[in-house]
């Protein structure tokens, strides 16, 4: 092998943004795949390299993921707060679309949106807390499934994603309605706890 | 360009100059056969792609002179226009839409061909060779086509290029946020649907949000328990509605194949799984 | 310090998710702010930490940022969720029309392209943050002149508008210029500065 494997692994852990599972990155390599003991030996060779670094390996139940190092969040806090909160009408549209067409995956909005969406984009409203990965489509290339969160409704004021404004009128709504099994009716005396 | 579209032997029809194309049925418009003019090269399935696969009218012409093997500088004005025209004929009598700007194109054209014809003191022929003006055109734009190429091969972020970043650690900040009134995001959504109704290319269900969140909630739950009884998944408390949000919540995630319904035995327990455990 | 000056700019860059220029990093410490210099010779000591791992230091037009190796792109696109949208021919031409030519106008841009291009493909420019308004011309209307920004620049990891590629020059323009007249069209002959 030309790369060694802890080096592969890396890469891989610090490009996705999500944890990583062993059995995903065996899939990775296409021939000569690397044995489990293989990638937990390469794994503990990461971490031992941390000491040095501003990063550490962590287990979490889906799988491995490197992150910066808990006693350097000072600094982390500061760089945010420097960087200016603005949110830009594809970031406003990005987000709308997540919470009224949840889960939904980035090439769904793409292909609404007509534009593309960056990845920076997605990790801003993911580390702002009111996104998250809920799961994986079951289509090639496995694309994560995008949901908002809790800090989500949290900011917005709200208690469940049916207290978002309905959407002004659309030409289709009205055909659309007719097609919507139950409804259930607004302020309905027997609330529905959904959570 | 369109070669990957299209399937026509061009490769024979490269090196001869003027390549002779036996007459093509085409389509059947308005009852009467469409056929593609002798002398157009373009393979009647990259009709179709036009559009999609030329970036305009002068993207064309290139591959138009191209395809004489013919280098810019010597191309025929009468000859390119009428191929240029042909197709655009035929693209109408296809009911193709076609862009505006192929039909501008295609006015500069008939009137340069004219210009050609007309007869020109000799000793300025060279001056005022109605020509140069297209040429000029033609190589500008090439510039910019290869120049386009060029960049569409720099490594980019997300296609070569993968940005490496770790997860934060907890941490708070003072900053206050800025504020961002709830209408907001709804405007923003109306705006998209707009622009999307716009390009007709989608229509959107709004489902119930219940169900959407429901499905949401269904699908966090699996993160932890990969396997779920079904009728754990309801809330007595919740009532018929919430009976029913939670059962569209399940038909909505099977139908897009993020959930599989298993029973081991018959009238045993019905369980919900994941498609695929990633463990 | 009890944190090692590289832990903290390697944790800073890790957790920006997009380039960091030496005076965002200067500004993250509170008292005891190290130099440009110490903070150059502490990236360069990532930089050479980088030779055993999976990641480069990599300069581009706003900063630094840490990127996964190029020779191991390939295993992590195989993690990526889903292909990144390719950008249609309009797009690039019209986009390096406006890197090559910047500040252009989008009347110029269609002149160029023999086509009209469209409101929809300028927004999506502007809305990735790789084309600005930078003025208008001086003309009849008011067209706005359009340029590219540093994040053009980033995504295609550059640091300057000269290491794009050559813009292929006029080919036997000499020849022609014997042969045809030559009408200067508006201002584009002028040699473009790049920056």
């Amino acid at each position: 092998m030309e790369n060694k494997l802890s080096e592969i692994l890396e890469a891989l852990l610090l490009s996705a943004s999500r944890p990583i599972s062993i059995d995903e990155m065996i899939k990775v390599f296409e021939d000569q795949k690397p044995t489990k003991e293989e990638i937990r030996s390469a794994l503990n060779q990461i971490d031992e390299g941390c000491i040095e670094r501003g990063i550490e390996l962590k287990r979490v139940a889906s799988g491995y993921r490197l992150q910066v190092k808990q006693s350097l969040s000072n600094y982390v806090a500061k760089l945010w707060e420097e960087r200016p909160q603005k949110f830009s009408k594809a970031t406003l549209e990005t987000l709308s679309l997540i919470a009224y067409k949840q889960p939904i995956t980035r090439g769904e909005i793409e292909e609404i949106r007509g534009v593309t969406v960056g990845t920076q984009l997605m990790r801003g409203l993911m580390e702002r807390g009111w996104v998250k990965i809920v799961g994986q489509r079951d289509v090639p290339g496995r694309p994560s499934l995008y949901s908002t969160t809790k800090e989500f409704l949290d900011y917005f004021g709200l208690q469940h994603l049916r207290e978002l404004p309905e959407l002004p009128s659309l030409p289709d709504l009205d055909s659309i309605e007719l097609e919507l099994p139950i409804e259930p009716p607004e302020g309905n005396e027997n609330p529905q706890t959904l959570n | 360009m369109v070669d990957t579209k299209t399937s026509n032997p061009q490769k024979t029809e490269e090196n001869q100059i003027y390549p002779r194309q036996e007459e093509m049925f085409l389509a059947t418009v308005k009852g009467k056969e469409t056929v593609l003019p002798e002398d157009l090269y373009v393979p009647p399935n990259a009709l179709e792609v036009l559009l999609d696969s030329f970036a305009g009218p002068l993207d064309f012409l290139l591959y138009l002179i191209k395809k004489q093997n013919l280098d810019i500088l010597d191309i025929n004005v009468a000859k390119i226009t009428e191929q240029y025209t042909s197709y655009i004929e035929l693209m109408d009598a296809m009911q193709v839409e076609l862009a505006g700007d192929y039909l501008v194109m295609a006015a500069y054209l008939a009137e340069l061909k004219s210009r050609m014809l007309l007869p020109r003191p000799q000793e300025e022929t060279e001056e005022e060779d109605p020509r140069a003006e297209l040429i000029k055109r033609l190589q500008e734009y090439q510039r910019f086509k290869e120049a386009a190429e060029r960049i569409d091969k720099i490594p980019r972020l997300d296609r070569e290029t993968f940005a490496a970043n770790a997860k934060l650690p907890e941490f708070t900040t003072d900053t206050p946020l800025i504020d961002i009134p709830l209408e907001d995001l709804t405007f923003a959504l109306a705006e998209v649907m707009r622009r999307a109704d716009q390009s007709q290319a989608h229509l959107i269900n709004f489902e119930e949000l219940s169900t959407r969140e429901r499905m949401t909630q269904i699908l966090e739950r699996m993160k932890t328990e990969s396997f779920i009884e079904f009728t754990s998944l309801f809330i007595a408390k919740e009532g018929k509605i919430g009976v029913v949000v939670t059962f569209l919540a399940i038909l909505e995630l099977l139908k897009d194949s993020l959930i599989e319904i298993v029973q081991s035995e018959e009238f045993g327990p019905i369980h919900i799984k994941g498609i695929d455990e990633v463990h």
